[in-house]
């Protein structure tokens, strides 16, 4: 079988197990729903793996396959094929998706269990894999913000999955709307790049970019800002970044997923994806490697003083993928994509070991109200270490050698391009902290007392509140259920926690600077093209930047500890010292208070006034203006028709004098 | 054979209006007599379709009139009765049929007071439409456009809701308005395009001897006028609001989502063809109300608390897309808005319908702040109302974003800078139709309401307008690759080259 | 030329209608001494036959164009064709006060007789082709139109209107003889043909006698067809009297005034249209706004109708002031309609008459949809025929107006017809609300009351056409008119060329 | 011969006459007179311009009128002698039921 077929084949399996699992959500007993959207995604990744040895079979300068169903739309002066487009990079974002979405899969079928959306849940999961495929094996731009608009409503539907909650309700319409607007923004560079290329596959409008633009023309520029919207909304970069912290409304395994390790990712796919157009425009790429830099410091920021145990893995997410994207954007390609994945596995353990802690604590996500888990929870507490280490970037582990590689090529790049280098150490410092941050809060210290309950073997049940606003809740927004015992029980949860773990501290040596590049090696023929193909980071920087980066994390390990395990209350002090930054940062930077005063607010108001004033006074006064002159005219009549007959014949007798008056005066 | 699908609905609505029977039982009997004929009817039109030649995707020059039947009717005014059907009508007739079949089973389900009338003033309905849209005549069109307005007339003043007396009669002088200028021009048109010889209303023939430039341009605002009205579009939109309120559920899905196609249908069909001068002296006049129209109609849209409303000002700014795709005079935008009229029509069909049943739910109101969390044991009806939902707010992936991207397409090659704002109202519209879709469906229950799912009889209306909405988003090359070739009528060499 | 001497050639055939008119004068008029029981019907029935011979006779001298007495009058398609209306708006009129408390006081022949008369006197004016015979017909058409208002005699607003219409009348009538005197005057001829001469030799711009001549005719003949601002006598006549005279002099009247304004304008002088056209357009501006205008919020529908004659007679003067074939042929297309359309409204209004104590008010038609659909369809369909709706005569007959205009190059004045039609609507949708969309008035056990009940009345009910079965049937008949000609107008729009051909040739 | 402007000059006098009683008096009954006044300056212009003319058709013309006239006068009367019948004022101002 050709890679092409097997890349129809990854698409397949998940759309099949979700509209299976729809169709019957009522037949559907226990765990059914569950197992069959696993193996559906099972499938899809043996699909993939079918996919990476059929191409790895073929010449490295023949390793891009494209293959359509039908015309989509053809008519004149667009024509849009149903196509996929199957390269070293739609083959490793297929096996990083499908691999990391089987694992949270099967760790879902244990944590949803006796959520009264199980089949709902799972439908949703399977189309959201469906739709993350679609996109990256889209072989046009068409069929890639089908994609892109996919998984955003499959993240939206998954956000407000508990839709009998406001806060759910309220963040679900917050991230579809976002994502949107970047649809928007990718949808306008499409058909500008249709007007100018008069071509939508990607390999034509990468084959022509070159002659119809000039290097850094406004167009092309425009172009690539564009899509920068698109890829920034999705991606949580500033300043289209709000969505992603209240996105933890979904059920933890989803923001596992969709929101750490596959749909978030996206921008960076994009930007790798449309690199030639990118190099046409370096001030377009210069101006996402800042933002990139400025969002991962702005996240590391606000990752120190948040206490939502989620959030703080939300902002690290954003800061993480401020790498990953400053990385696509200085060109470094493979680093950025080595740093996607190496991010999928620790993200993704490092939110089932919370997803296992807060069910530990029947909901609750307040790290002040958690301590002392460790003895509870021996084995989450393993697996959360081993993603903080990776997270932190701890020397040997997988993110150590991602994250540097990024930074390296940075420094490679030189003269201003250092600036991303400092920032991004920096960040690196940061990470460390609030990574272990998060580790001494919950597991050390003194056991609280569902820690206690735990240990002596039974689950704290607290009332079913909303863990934002703490208000009471009815038990069908489902988690935690009634009959909720997951907790380090499951075997289905504990083998995928299990596998990321050490894949999260090896996973690194397939990359090690100049020893193994297996990801360059392996992504080279996409990046061919590329002006910075044959830009690699000189031993000496690799060595420094690794050395720089080990320091940073070990130091900024060492200052949580000293900070939270140490000198207990020093971060008390601390807030109290420097309140005014406190609330800042707590604030998040004020970013959704703007747009609330800016966007939100005005548009409402407008609203209001157009129905209340405008309709009433303009549109309708219209009709009403005309009735009145016309009632005015009717009494008008009706007096001159006094019922007097000499009244009458004077009319008469007037009209006849005008008359005739017309006729004498008109024919002179 | 086009005439037998014309006039079919209203042999039918004669057959309900005279069927034996007494009392609501007679009734019942008149709904499912009319209910066979609309389906005959819907029966036709797929057959019309299905032997409908495309041509060779717009290569061939040739107008694809087809099933042409031509009767000199008036000698004496030069009316000739000609009836034909291109790619441009082919699914405008197939949206009214379907739509017609689905609101007259609606209400065979249903007890009507009066419903011998009902039926018949429906049916009459559906044939003046028809007739409309197969129309070659210039006066037959207006004669059917007119006539139209006669059924809607009683439909909602008779068996609409409150203050329906006021709502229909705004509604009739509003549309009158526009309509009898129209005729005015009409008129005007043959006259002077005969240039004092044989007068011939037929269009063909007025395309023949196009008129004078001055003298098109204050015809072609006349016909803009009551296009506009009809539509409606931003600052003639007065009637929708009342109108939409009073009208009964199944008149209100086919005035929205028929009706309003017309207004549409005759720019592509009347206007530019006849009056290309002026479609291109007052383009940009049009394309800013079509702006306005998306902008208005969606800041209106997610300020309301009726459903209906939401629904009825998201209309407007739908078709404010497909005036901007029209007057886009461009072919991937006149192509994007022949599409988007048949996808409107799909999904605001549905969604009043849904709309119904969630009043039913929510104690008969259709106020949002009534509703909420009614998804909780209605998991069909959700579902149904989600795609539709998402259709309607032009999700890439469903037809009406293959409809909108041809549109923008069209716009920003004509005038970049309009289809830069109307992407903002691509957004508008997920705003205020997640804004219906959460606020109905999601939340805590509303107090008052009660979740129940939908009925059979509920499923057999909707569904079939859902799997027609899911075939077209997979493959909307059908439609698109038979309205081809009425493109090139629709814009006259002499657009294409002024442009 | 000098008066002829030898007696005058006459045309006997061309004449036939006109002599079977008088002899039905007559002969009815002897019938009516007959006292018995069968008398009403006997004198109807023979008033029936007249027109019927007439109505004969008329189709047979159809089509041969010719003129009698001398060039006094002229038995062509324009007369012959608008004859037909005459006589089927006469026939109309009988059969509605065959039954009609407010005609009964009359001694029965004399009512039918006048109204043959009144019918003699159109017939002469739509042939006449001279000042003399103009005048003649005029005054034969209005003086027993005067009595047949003032019939009603016991009730004051008969009596009010037919006084009213008689010094109002005669005031429009002193005024056109004046005008027809200076007619004379200056061109020296009282017949068409040499004033035609005389107006296209020397034009009328510098001959102030001709054209006060003309101003003073024109008042005197819009004055008969209500034209603003001679409009005024209409609505108050129309209402108060007794309703089959009204429906007659609605529809009659109107078309015997537009016979004799085409051919004056038309044939006598026009010559010299250029000079008149622009007053004319005027004149029917004022007459649409106005008449629209004034029938909005009427609560008597007679006095609605009687607007929107006003309005309908502004339309048909559009056709009027082309000066065109095509204008005159809309314009007795329209006719023709109107007479339909208007039959229907009337006949409805006189059922409700005797079935309510509400008379003419539009709340005796409240709710009839459901009640009495057999009177509810016929008035919705005339309502939205004078409303100008597709699917009825109405609309091919507005079509066929504004045709006119647009080629006579009055395009402006076509607009304003549509613009009248669009304030039209406000008061013609109003009665179909009041139909369809109100309850009906609770069922009355009617009494006679001023309005003129009806003794023989019975409960509004659900029994439809149970009372009156005459009027209903005129009713449907005529709206089954309207809306079949409203679908194939050939057949008349056919007659409408021929009379057209009669004039222009 | 007298200059045809005096005849005209008469008759336009005897017409406004006619014209002024009309607007001014309310008695049917004088109202009826001055109707025959107006009628009558019409025939005298007809008389008048037959004159001119030399031919007889205004004569014949003004013959016509006065029958006219006569029976316009007996129409009149009677519908007086019946609003007097009836107790109705002799005024027609007072006539004034239908209006609006």
């Amino acid at each position: 079988m050709t890679a092409t077929a097997f890349g129809w084949l990854v698409l397949a399996f998940p759309l099949a197990g979700s509209i299976t699992i729809a169709l019957g959500f009522r037949q559907w007993r226990g765990r059914t729903a569950g197992w069959i959207g696993s193996g559906a995604i099972g499938l899809a990744f043996a699909s993939s793996i079918g996919a990476l040895i059929a191409l790895q079979s073929r010449s490295p300068s023949q390793r891009a396959l494209t293959s359509s169903l039908w015309n989509y739309i053809a008519t004149e002066g667009v024509n849009v094929k149903l196509g996929i487009l199957v390269d070293p990079l739609a083959v490793f974002m297929c096996l990083v998706v499908s691999g990391v979405s089987f694992l949270i899969h099967v760790y879902s079928v244990a944590y949803m269990d006796s959520d009264r959306g199980y089949s709902r849940y799972f439908s949703y999961l399977n189309f959201f894999v469906f739709s993350m495929l679609l996109l990256v094996l889209a072989g046009n731009f068409f069929l890639l913000i089908v994609g892109w608009a996919f998984v955003g409503f499959a993240s939206y539907a998954l956000i407000s999955f508990w839709y009998r909650r406001r806060t759910a309700v309220r963040a679900g319409i917050k991230a579809f709307v976002i994502n949107v607007v970047g649809d928007v923004g990718l949808v306008i560079a499409a058909i500008l790049i249709q007007r100018d290329t008069g071509a939508l596959d990607f390999p034509a409008v990468f084959a022509r970019a070159g002659s119809v633009w000039h290097h850094n023309e406004w167009v092309i520029v425009a172009i690539c800002l564009l899509i920068l919207v698109g890829a920034f909304a999705k991606s949580a970069q500033i300043p289209l970044h709000t969505w992603l912290p209240d996105a933890m409304e979904g059920p933890t395994p989803v923001s596992a997923l969709i929101h750490a390790a596959t749909m978030v990712t996206a921008g960076v796919y994009l930007i790798a994806r449309t690199h030639p157009l990118f190099e046409l425009a370096p001030t377009a790429a210069d101006i996402s490697a800042a933002i990139g830099a400025l969002t991962l410091f702005f996240a590391g920021t606000v990752a120190l003083v948040v206490t939502d145990l989620k959030r703080v893995i939300a902002y690290s997410t954003i800061s993480q993928i401020g790498y990953m994207v400053m990385g696509v954007s200085i060109a470094a390609y493979s680093a950025g994509m080595f740093h996607l994945m190496t991010h999928a596995f620790f993200k993704a353990l490092m939110f089932m070991a919370a997803g296992s802690v807060i069910a530990a604590m029947a909901g609750t996500q307040d790290m002040d109200r958690m301590s002392g888990m460790r003895r509870a929870m021996p084995f989450t507490s393993v697996a959360f270490v081993a993603a903080a280490l990776a997270l932190a970037a701890f020397p040997g582990t997988s993110g150590y050698f991602s994250k540097d590689d990024i930074l390296a090529f940075a420094a490679e790049r030189g003269s201003g391009y250092w600036i991303l280098y400092v920032v991004g150490t920096v960040g690196a410092l940061m990470t460390a902290i609030y990574a272990f941050r998060m580790i001494f809060r919950v597991f050390a210290g003194e056991p609280n007392e569902e820690a206690r309950e735990l240990e002596h073997g039974h689950l704290a049940h607290a009332e079913p509140v909303n863990p934002l606003t703490g208000e009471p809740e009815d038990t069908d927004v489902g988690f935690p259920g009634p009959e909720h015992h997951i907790a380090e029980r499951e075997a289905a949860m504990r083998a995928p926690m299990t596998l990321l773990a050490v894949l999260s501290i090896v996973a690194g040596v397939i990359q090690i600077p100049h020893v193994t590049d297996v990801v360059t090696d392996f992504l080279a023929p996409t990046f061919a093209d590329s002006r910075f193909a044959d830009v690699e980071p000189s031993v000496g920087l690799s060595v420094l930047t690794l050395a720089l980066g080990a320091l940073m994390s070990l130091s900024g390990i060492a200052i949580a500890y000293l900070v939270w395990v140490r000198r207990p209350g020093t971060s008390a002090q601390l807030v109290a010292r420097f309140r005014r930054t406190h609330d800042f940062l707590i604030h998040k930077w004020y970013f959704d208070e703007a747009y609330d005063l800016l966007v939100v607010r005005p548009m409402t108001r407008l609203g209001q006034a157009a129905s209340r004033t405008f309709e009433r006074v303009v549109i309708d006064g219209v009709s009403q203006g005309a009735a009145m002159v016309v009632r005015a005219g009717n009494s008008l009549v009706r007096v001159a028709q006094s019922g007097i007959v000499r009244y009458y014949a004077l009319a008469l007798m007037t009209g006849v004098t005008a008359l005739a008056l017309y006729f004498l005066i008109a024919a002179k | 054979m086009l005439s037998i699908l014309i006039f079919l609905p209203l042999a039918g609505g004669i057959a309900a209006a005279l069927w034996p029977g007494s009392g609501e039982h007679g009734g019942r009997r008149a709904g499912y007599v009319s209910l066979l004929f609309a389906m005959t009817t819907l029966g036709f039109a797929i057959g019309l379709i299905l032997d409908f030649d495309a041509g060779f995707g717009g290569i061939s020059n040739v107008t694809g009139l087809q099933h042409v039947t031509d009767v000199n009717w008036i000698p004496q005014l030069g009316i000739h009765y000609k009836i034909g059907v291109d790619g441009l009508s082919l699914f405008m007739i197939a949206l009214t049929t379907l739509l017609w079949a689905g609101a007259t089973a609606w209400s065979s389900f249903r007890e009507w007071p009066k419903a011998r009338n009902y039926y018949l003033m429906l049916a009459l309905g559906e044939t003046a439409v028809l007739g409309a849209f197969c129309a070659q005549d210039l006066a037959l069109f207006v004669l059917f456009f007119d006539l139209m307005l006669v059924p809607f007339y009683f439909l909602i003043g008779i068996w609409g809701g409150e203050r329906r007396v006021e709502a229909t009669t705004k509604f009739v002088i509003y549309t009158l308005v526009g309509s009898f200028l129209m005729l005015a021009g009409a008129v005007a048109t043959g006259i002077l395009s005969a240039h004092g010889g044989h007068v011939s209303f037929v269009l063909s023939d007025l395309r023949a001897h196009p008129l004078s430039k001055g003298t098109q341009e204050w015809i072609f605002l006349f016909f803009a006028a009551a296009f506009l009205v009809k539509m409606p579009a931003f600052p003639l939109h007065g009637w929708l609001p009342d109108a939409y309120r009073a009208a009964p559920t199944p008149v209100l899905v086919v005035l929205s989502g028929v009706l309003s196609k017309v207004g549409a249908y005759g720019f592509l069909r009347i206007a530019l063809p006849i009056y290309p001068d002026a479609a291109v002296q007052f383009q940009e006049l049009l394309l800013v109300i079509a702006l306005v129209s998306i902008l208005y109609g969606s800041v209106m849209a997610f300020s309301q608390n009726s459903a209906t409303l939401v629904v009825a000002y998201s209309s407007i700014a739908q078709l404010g897309f497909i005036t901007l795709g029209i007057f886009s005079l461009r072919p991937e935008g006149a192509q994007g808005a022949i599409l988007q009229m048949v996808n409107h029509g799909l999904v605001v069909a549905p969604l009043f319908f849904i709309i119904a049943l969630l009043a039913a739910r929510a104690g008969g109101t259709d106020d949002l702040r009534r509703m909420g969390g009614l998804a909780f044991r209605a998991p069909v009806l959700a579902a149904l109302f989600l795609i539709v939902a998402l259709a309607t707010l032009a999700m890439p992936g469903s037809a009406n974003f293959a409809a909108e991207f041809l549109i923008l397409n069209g716009v920003l090659k004509a005038k970049i800078v309009y289809a830069i704002v109307a992407g903002a109202g691509v957004v508008f519209a997920a705003v205020y139709m997640i804004r219906l879709f959460q606020r109905s469906m999601h939340n805590p229950l509303a107090r008052g309401a009660e979740s129940r799912d939908m009925t059979l009889t509920d499923g057999v209306v909707l569904v079939p307008v859902v799997l027609v909405i899911l075939a077209l988003a997979l493959y909307p090359q059908f439609v698109l690759h038979r309205s081809q070739n009425a493109i090139n009528t629709s814009l006259p060499r002499e657009i294409l080259i002024i442009r | 030329m000098t008066a002829a001497l030898h007696a005058p050639h006459i045309d006997y055939a061309g004449l036939s209608p006109l002599l079977a008119l008088s002899g039905g004068v007559c002969v009815t008029l002897l019938l009516g001494l007959a006292r018995g029981p069968g008398t009403r019907m006997l004198v109807t029935a023979s008033a029936l036959l007249t027109l019927a011979a007439a109505t004969t006779l008329a189709a047979w001298q159809f089509g041969e164009n010719k003129s009698l007495v001398e060039g006094a009058l002229r038995a062509d398609d324009l007369a012959l064709s608008l004859d037909f209306v005459f006589y089927a708006a006469a026939a109309c009129a009988l059969i509605l006060s065959l039954r009609d408390p407010g005609t009964s006081h009359a001694s029965l022949g004399d009512y039918s007789a006048l109204l043959l008369t009144s019918v003699t006197g159109m017939t002469v004016l739509a042939g006449a082709t001279n000042l003399v015979t103009l005048f003649l017909g005029i005054e034969l058409l209005s003086i027993p139109l005067y009595v047949m208002c003032a019939v009603d005699l016991h009730r004051r607003t008969s009596l009010e209107s037919g006084l009213k219409y008689l010094v109002i009348g005669s005031v429009g009538s002193a005024t056109l003889l004046y005008g027809l005197a200076f007619i004379y005057g200056a061109t020296g001829s009282t017949d068409f043909g040499p004033i035609a001469h005389a107006v296209g030799r020397s034009g009328i711009a510098h001959d102030p006698l001709l054209l006060t001549g003309i101003a003073l005719a024109a008042a005197g003949l819009a004055f008969k067809a209500s034209v603003a601002p001679f409009h005024q006598w209409t609505p108050d006549v129309y209402q108060g009297a007794p309703t089959p005279v009204t429906a007659f002099m609605a529809v009659a009247t109107k078309a015997a005034a537009f016979a004799i304004i085409l051919r004056f304008f038309d044939v006598a002088i026009h010559p010299a249209k250029g000079d008149w056209d622009v007053a004319l357009a005027a004149l029917a501006v004022a007459s649409i706004a106005i008449g629209n205008i004034g029938a909005i919020g009427q609560d008597s529908m007679k006095r609605l109708l009687a607007y929107s004659g006003v309005a309908q007679a502004g339309y048909m003067l559009a056709g009027v002031v082309v000066g065109t074939s095509l204008g005159l042929k809309s314009v007795v297309f329209y006719l023709f309609v109107y007479l339909l359309m208007n039959v229907a409204a009337f006949a409805v209004v006189i059922a409700r008459e005797r079935e309510t104590v509400l008379g003419d008010d539009i709340e005796a038609v409240r709710g009839i949809g459901a009640s009495r659909p057999a009177l509810a369809w016929p008035l919705t369909i005339s309502m939205l025929a004078l409303a100008g709706f597709p699917g009825t005569a109405g609309f091919i007959g507005k079509f066929f107006l504004i045709e006119a205009t647009v080629q006579g190059d009055f395009t402006w004045l076509g607009v304003v017809i549509v613009i009248g039609s669009m304030l039209s609507l406000a008061y013609y949708l109003r009665v179909v609300a009041a139909v369809w969309m109100q309850p009906g008035a609770e069922p009355v056990r009617a009494t006679p009351v001023m309005a003129g009940g009806s003794a023989e009345a019975s409960p509004t009910g659900p029994r439809a056409g149970g009372v009156q079965l005459e009027v209903v049937a005129i009713a449907v008949i005529a709206a089954a008119a309207v809306v079949a000609f409203g679908i194939i107008p050939s057949p008349l729009l056919d007659v409408a060329s021929d009379a057209a051909r009669a004039v222009f040739g | 011969m007298m200059d045809i402007a005096w005849y005209l000059v008469l008759s336009a006098f005897i017409f406004c006459i006619g014209v002024a009683g009309v607007l001014t008096r309310r008695s049917p009954l004088v109202i009826l007179i001055c109707l025959e006044l107006m009628l009558n300056a019409g025939n005298l212009a007809l008389v008048a311009f037959s004159k001119m003319t030399g031919n007889g058709d205004g004569q014949i013309f003004a013959l016509i009128v006065m029958i006219v006239a006569a029976a316009e006068v007996v129409v009149g009367l009677g519908v007086i002698v019946a609003m007097f019948r009836n107790r109705l004022p002799m005024d027609v101002d007072q006539m004034d039921e239908l209006h609006g």
